[in-house]
């Protein structure tokens, strides 16, 4: 018997899902009694996603994998697909006051605590630092926020005004930005991106970066990035940035199709699994680009 | 005639009016009595319609005052000068294009039927109203038609249909016949007769000598912008008058 | 005044019947658009053998309700030559102040819910003021920024896709603020009401889609048969001749943004109940959805034309779209291009009209 | 023809001058927006004391040069009195193409690129060669989609809305296919004539910003000097005269759309050598942004108005609230509220001219 | 007189065209030879701008037949009716209101100098050019003006200047004097005269009836869409002409 699992990101023009979807794929495809469906909204909008999952139900899909756009919009349209017969997991992004059997990502407060975490052991002396979003209203974006102010809450770096900045995923703007912020403060020490965009315009962020290397030399200005795509990898090989704290997307894709044909096939699954995140330097950047 | 004694229904004393660099018009002074016909006339780009439309609460003056029933008044818009009695038809007609006909002479003062407190538009009243104006001015215009398919002349019938809803003091025409048939050019001008003699003022515009002559008591001429005579009908000529116009007689 | 008596009555003698299909509905856009929605339809089920399921058509009602009371609004605008592209951050900024209002006014300690003895909460007032006076709270936001645009657009004479775009970034921008980014829930004692009010169903029948109904109707006949909807088609016709025949130009245009902004408003606040919150990112760009649908429907930006029944059928053909292509299964990245092509087929069968006369 | 001798010459008695402050630009939209730009730099020097430093100042230039040659294109569409909505997807597209074809010329074995003895590749043919070829295929799609937009407009008279919005639909539907979501980025052997021609410098001039220049420049000549010009301006108008007067009305508005499709391809190629990527979701909803800077800028929805200078002024307008308000350190909510706000006011400076007059 | 013996420049044969329900024209036949003036009367929807619109391409009849110097000819657009040599000042006059008075006369056939392979616009001899053919017309019309500012007469008076420009073989003009002054309603007559003297065919439309006796060689009534009468101008009466037009009588 073959299986189609629906898998829902938040929005399809976001790289990071693509990474998800590859995943997915690439399980499905080995699997062989799999299919995987790749459906979102094009931009993050929670209402379109709650009526695309409407749509998974009248067509009677094995399984869903979400990535939530909105907790409470999402809890609605995942009850509504269990009561329709539909097992329904999480990933990237939970609903957790919901029916969904299981979550699959990270855990977002960790990711940020994880960035604080890396710049303070880089910089222990301190400064001012910006964080760059993506959308003010993402609640995982939010909470990763949260986490890297609460880690860096004890140290001596201190957040500027109009930090954070919201790029609306546009890696053009991210970049944009980055130029303003330190150019609004000149003794800036530290941007903070809690995602991947401007790297993913990698000659864009290497013009900024190559204005601002003297203070990167000098230790002056660090710069710590979320995510570890390979481009990432590459630019911070290369010297274009400090540190990287990654989620594990593939993973995550992968092991939301492992995971839902285990409900399938009436197996117990955990109901939190963490995929863990990857902390990059330079110290280790070659191993992960392997 | 004219009772010259009574207050004019319309005073205007120095109007002036400029649009960048142009002067439109220049110390213009002109009044016009309850009852009387006044032929405008001048040549193209006179300033016959801007001191229309000034009147008619459309621009502003830059210079002079605008006296109505005796009283100064300054008209911000149109409706303004709708409200005190000035009904206009405008060179340009002001209609729109896509309402019927009868919607068109009805714009502004639709007639409503009540239901409960709820007023719905009257469509069949104002069709059959309308359709007796167009009869009345002996043009074939059917009222249901939109405006935006109909002929030249159709056009203006609507626009000056327009003016027979009000009881208004002021009638200003600015070319009223300049697109319609012979015949229905005469029941224009007997409606301008009969307007006369209910007592409504009467500002004709045209450039069609005989009409003006027909049916005005005083005829004023303009010229680039300034007032060059202002006389009774039977104290002058065509020939004059044309003579004004064109320049070749400076002013009477 | 007098009327002269007519010797002969005007007769028409060149006029024939106009033929049924050469009028009204046959005769428009909205009409052949219709045409080509059953098409589509038709092949949709074709496609899919959920499409034409009784559920699947639910969903289809009530998705296509959720932007057709917005679009009803946003079609006045257009009549009259307008646009109006803050109506998506309005469906947001209404929907989170009404759940906002909810909440506080559900919070024990306000004037509408006590404390009892037992620490239970009791709501001390008529069951549902709360829900009442929350869902006024949203439209009376949706009334104020209908006011400003309007005010700017009619009074000031500001450009209409300037204004409202710059109000659709005021908006968005003040729902981030309300909210500090977080969206809002709607929440207290009332918010069952609330819920079955905006996505519940009467005999299998979606509440949004009766609203739709009521609107569309009181809409048609505002439109058609009262002085303010012919002041609505004048101004799109010919502004000019609008204002120089009296029409109240200033007022008309800006009830006329008042209405969009209402409707919007109200939309946002339908949309919040189903999804159970109001989160700010809600709505995101649904302005070009909203004009596009009304469009499609045969309304015409160059202002003079549009009406309800075409704004309901852009909607539908929309939302058919939308779904059909999602339970075809058609891969995700060819559907976008397939809405695409499909919504300029569309209007193009209205093509074959002019060709035909 | 025989001209009659005139008798009298006609002479103009009651034109007076004039004045300089009466004319062109200074009696434009263009003119009082450019004013408010200069008020708005004024209050953020005093905002920020970085505002007016150098490196800033290049910022600027770069960035405002980003969007407006694509807002150069879609003047030409509004003064047409038409729209073009698919400027963002088209810009992504081309890019993506263009760094496709770049990278896939560059691959070992292709005609262009051998593998020498040592296991090197190695450039057969002429340095350049390979980026000639690609920026021409991305611009060539460009070229195509235009063509078909104005097809679609021109000959079948679809409504350039609902047109133009299905060819955003579809164009980046297309993105998301032939880079399966993934984006691309430019490679190969040419690459680096590829950053150096879009994110260089000339003495500390962007490139970007030169080719801008010269854009504008010719655009000008183009508007008011050569018959295909006079014949946009006449087709927004009055098109109806247009047609009458034998103007070629389908083929000047196919020009115009390839014209703006041309532009928005070429923004796409050069925003991609400066970001190092063509990602499939870049430009999304900069069609907004585009059109909001030609008609902050002077142009006229309804047609009949626009120019360069008006498209440049109103990227710069939108492009100093931007940096400015990130540089005064406002906070990021409101923020949105403010780019609303000063998008407003920018406008209603012009207000102070229908006031004068 | 025209030479009757000569090939007609235009010959119509059984003219239908419906609008949906409404038959605006119906077996209309008629033919015009070079140096001939004819007027074409009726009342107001009679069809006549209807007509002129078929001829000049810019409806499709939906019956008969129209050649031109002898050949059957279908006019898709407008540009190919001018091709051939026909010129049109419509009623609606077809300006655009925010070019120029000169930029309007010389719309679709803009005068150019060439600069290598590059054809620039020639704003001034344009201009001077445009001040030339308005002072023919006696008209105080202002070539750097936006025709949107401009009176009514004066924007008449640029639709009349564009048929100067080409040597056209058939002239018509749409109720060119409605909104003239009588100066230049000579001007534009004395313009039919010379272009009949030059072998161009003209049709003139107009309700003045003086006009069309002043000018015309012969006189076309339509009534409702039909035609009811083609006569030389010296034997027939204006009072015959408007028994025509209003029905009073059927056919002459
Ligand atoms: N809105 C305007 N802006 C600038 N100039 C204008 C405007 N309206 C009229 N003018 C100018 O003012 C002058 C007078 O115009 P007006 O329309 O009053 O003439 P008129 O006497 O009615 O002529 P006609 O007999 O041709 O209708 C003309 O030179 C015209 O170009
Ligand atoms: N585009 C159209 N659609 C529908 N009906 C039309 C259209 N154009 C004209 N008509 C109708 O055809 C008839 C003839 O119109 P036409 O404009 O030819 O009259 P006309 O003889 O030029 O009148 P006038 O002297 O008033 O200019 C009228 O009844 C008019 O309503
Ligand atoms: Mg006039
Ligand atoms: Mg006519």
């Amino acid at each position: 018997q073959t299986y189609k699992f629906a898998v829902v990101p938040k929005a399809m023009n976001n790289p990071f899902f693509d990474v998800a979807r590859d995943g997915c794929l690439k399980r499905a495809k080995e699997l062989g009694n799999v299919e995987c469906i790749y459906k979102g909204p094009i931009e993050h909008e929670p209402a379109t996603q709650a009526q695309i999952i409407q749509d998974f139900i009248t067509q009677k899909v094995d399984g869903l994998a979400i990535s939530v756009a909105d907790v409470a919009a999402m809890t609605k349209s995942i009850d509504a697909a269990t009561a329709a017969g539909i097992p329904v997991i999480t990933f990237d992004a939970d609903a957790p006051g919901s029916k969904r059997i299981a979550y699959i990502g990270t855990n977002n407060k960790d990711f940020g605590l994880a960035l604080g975490k890396q710049l303070a052991q880089l910089r222990p002396e301190g400064g001012k630092y910006a964080i760059v979003s993506g959308g003010p209203g993402a609640k995982n974006l939010a909470e990763r926020v949260d986490g890297v102010r609460e880690s860096l809450k004890g140290t001596k770096w201190v957040e500027v005004q109009g930090s954070p900045t919201f790029c609306n995923d546009d890696s053009a703007l991210a970049i944009q930005q980055m130029s303003d912020l330190r150019t609004a403060t000149p003794d800036l020490g530290a941007i903070v991106p809690i995602g991947g965009w401007p790297m993913f315009a990698p000659e864009g962020y290497k013009a900024f970066v190559n204005k601002n290397k003297k203070d990167i030399d000098a230790g002056k200005f660090t710069l710590v990035v979320a995510d570890t795509l390979k481009m990432q990898l590459e630019l911070l090989r290369d010297g274009y940035s400090n540190a990287l704290t990654g989620q594990r997307p593939f993973e995550m894709g992968e092991k939301s199709m492992d995971t839902l044909l285990a409900i399938k096939k009436g197996q117990k699954v955990p109901e939190v699994i963490y995929t863990g995140l990857d902390l990059v330097t330079k110290d280790n950047v070659a191993q992960l680009l392997k | 005639m004219a009772s010259t004694g009574a207050t004019p229904v319309l005073e205007l004393t120095g109007i002036g009016k400029e649009f960048g660099a142009i002067r439109a018009l220049h110390g213009v002074d002109m009044h016009v009595h309850p009852g009387e016909v006044v032929g405008l006339m001048g040549d193209n780009g006179a300033g016959k319609s801007t001191l229309v439309k000034i009147i008619a609460g459309n621009f502003r003056p830059t210079h002079g005052e605008v006296r109505f029933d005796g009283n100064a008044v300054h008209f911000y818009r149109p409706i303004d000068a709708r409200a005190v009695g000035i009904e206009v038809v405008y060179q340009d007609l002001a209609l729109a294009d896509n309402l019927t006909a009868a919607a068109n002479v009805f714009l502004g003062r639709e007639l409503t039927r009540k239901f409960g407190p709820i007023a719905l538009l009257d469509h069949k009243a104002m069709a059959s109203r309308a359709l007796k104006l167009f009869g009345e001015l002996r043009s074939e215009t059917r009222p249901d038609d939109l405006v935006k398919q109909m002929s030249g002349g159709q056009r203006q019938a609507v626009a000056i249909a327009r003016t027979r809803l009000s009881n208004a003091k002021l009638v200003m025409m600015d070319e009223p016949t300049a697109a319609i048939s012979v015949r229905q050019v005469e029941q224009v001008l007997s409606l301008i007769h009969r307007l006369k003699e209910q007592g409504v003022a009467v500002m004709l515009i045209s450039h069609r000598m005989p009409d003006v002559f027909a049916v005005c008591d005083r005829v004023v001429v303009m010229r680039r912008g300034e007032k060059r005579a202002d006389k009774a009908i039977h104290d002058t000529s065509p020939e004059e008058v044309t003579a004004l116009i064109t320049g070749a007689k400076e002013a009477a | 005044m007098m009327t002269l008596p007519l010797e002969n009555p005007i007769s028409f003698t060149n006029i024939g019947r106009i033929r049924w299909w050469q009028r009204g509905i046959f005769a428009s856009q909205t009409g052949y658009v219709l045409l080509a929605l059953v098409v589509l339809m038709i092949v949709m089920h074709f496609a899919s053998p959920y499409f034409f399921t009784q559920g699947n058509m639910q969903n289809v009602a009530k998705n296509f309700s959720f932007i057709a009371i917005a679009t009803l609004g946003i079609t006045f605008v257009i009549i009259t030559g307008g646009i109006d592209l803050s109506v998506g951050s309005m469906m947001c900024f209404s929907a989170m102040i009404t759940s906002m209002v909810m909440v506080e006014l559900s919070a024990p300690g306000s004037h509408f819910v006590h404390l009892a003895a037992d620490g239970k909460t009791v709501v001390a007032n008529v069951p549902g003021l709360i829900l009442l006076i929350s869902v006024l709270a949203g439209l009376c936001t949706a009334f104020i920024v209908g006011l400003v645009n309007g005010f700017c657009i009619a009074m000031l004479g500001l450009s209409p896709f300037v204004t409202t775009l710059g109000m659709l970034s005021i908006v968005r921008g003040l729902a981030y603020v309300v909210s500090n980014g977080r969206g809002s829930f709607p929440g207290g004692p009332d918010a069952d009401y609330f819920y079955a009010l905006t996505s519940g169903d009467v005999l299998g029948v979606p509440a949004p889609f009766i609203y739709l109904v009521i609107l569309a109707v009181v809409m048609a006949v505002v439109l058609h048969h009262t002085s303010f909807g012919r002041h609505v088609f004048a101004l799109g016709g010919n502004e000019k001749a609008a204002e120089l025949t009296g029409i109240p130009v200033v007022r008309v245009k800006i009830e006329v943004y008042v209405i969009c902004a209402l409707a919007a408003g109200l939309q946002g606040i339908i949309i919040s109940g189903w999804l159970g919150s109001a989160p700010a990112n809600m709505a995101t760009s649904y302005e070009l959805n909203v004009i596009a649908a009304a469009v499609i429907g045969g309304a015409n930006l160059a202002g003079g034309l549009g009406g309800p029944l075409g704004a309901i059928v852009g909607c539908v053909l929309l939302e058919v779209i939308r779904n059909g292509l999602v339970l075809a299964q058609v891969n995700s990245y060819w559907q976008q291009t397939l809405v695409g092509v499909i919504i300029i087929l569309a209007v193009l069968v209205d093509r074959i009209r002019s060709r035909m006369t």
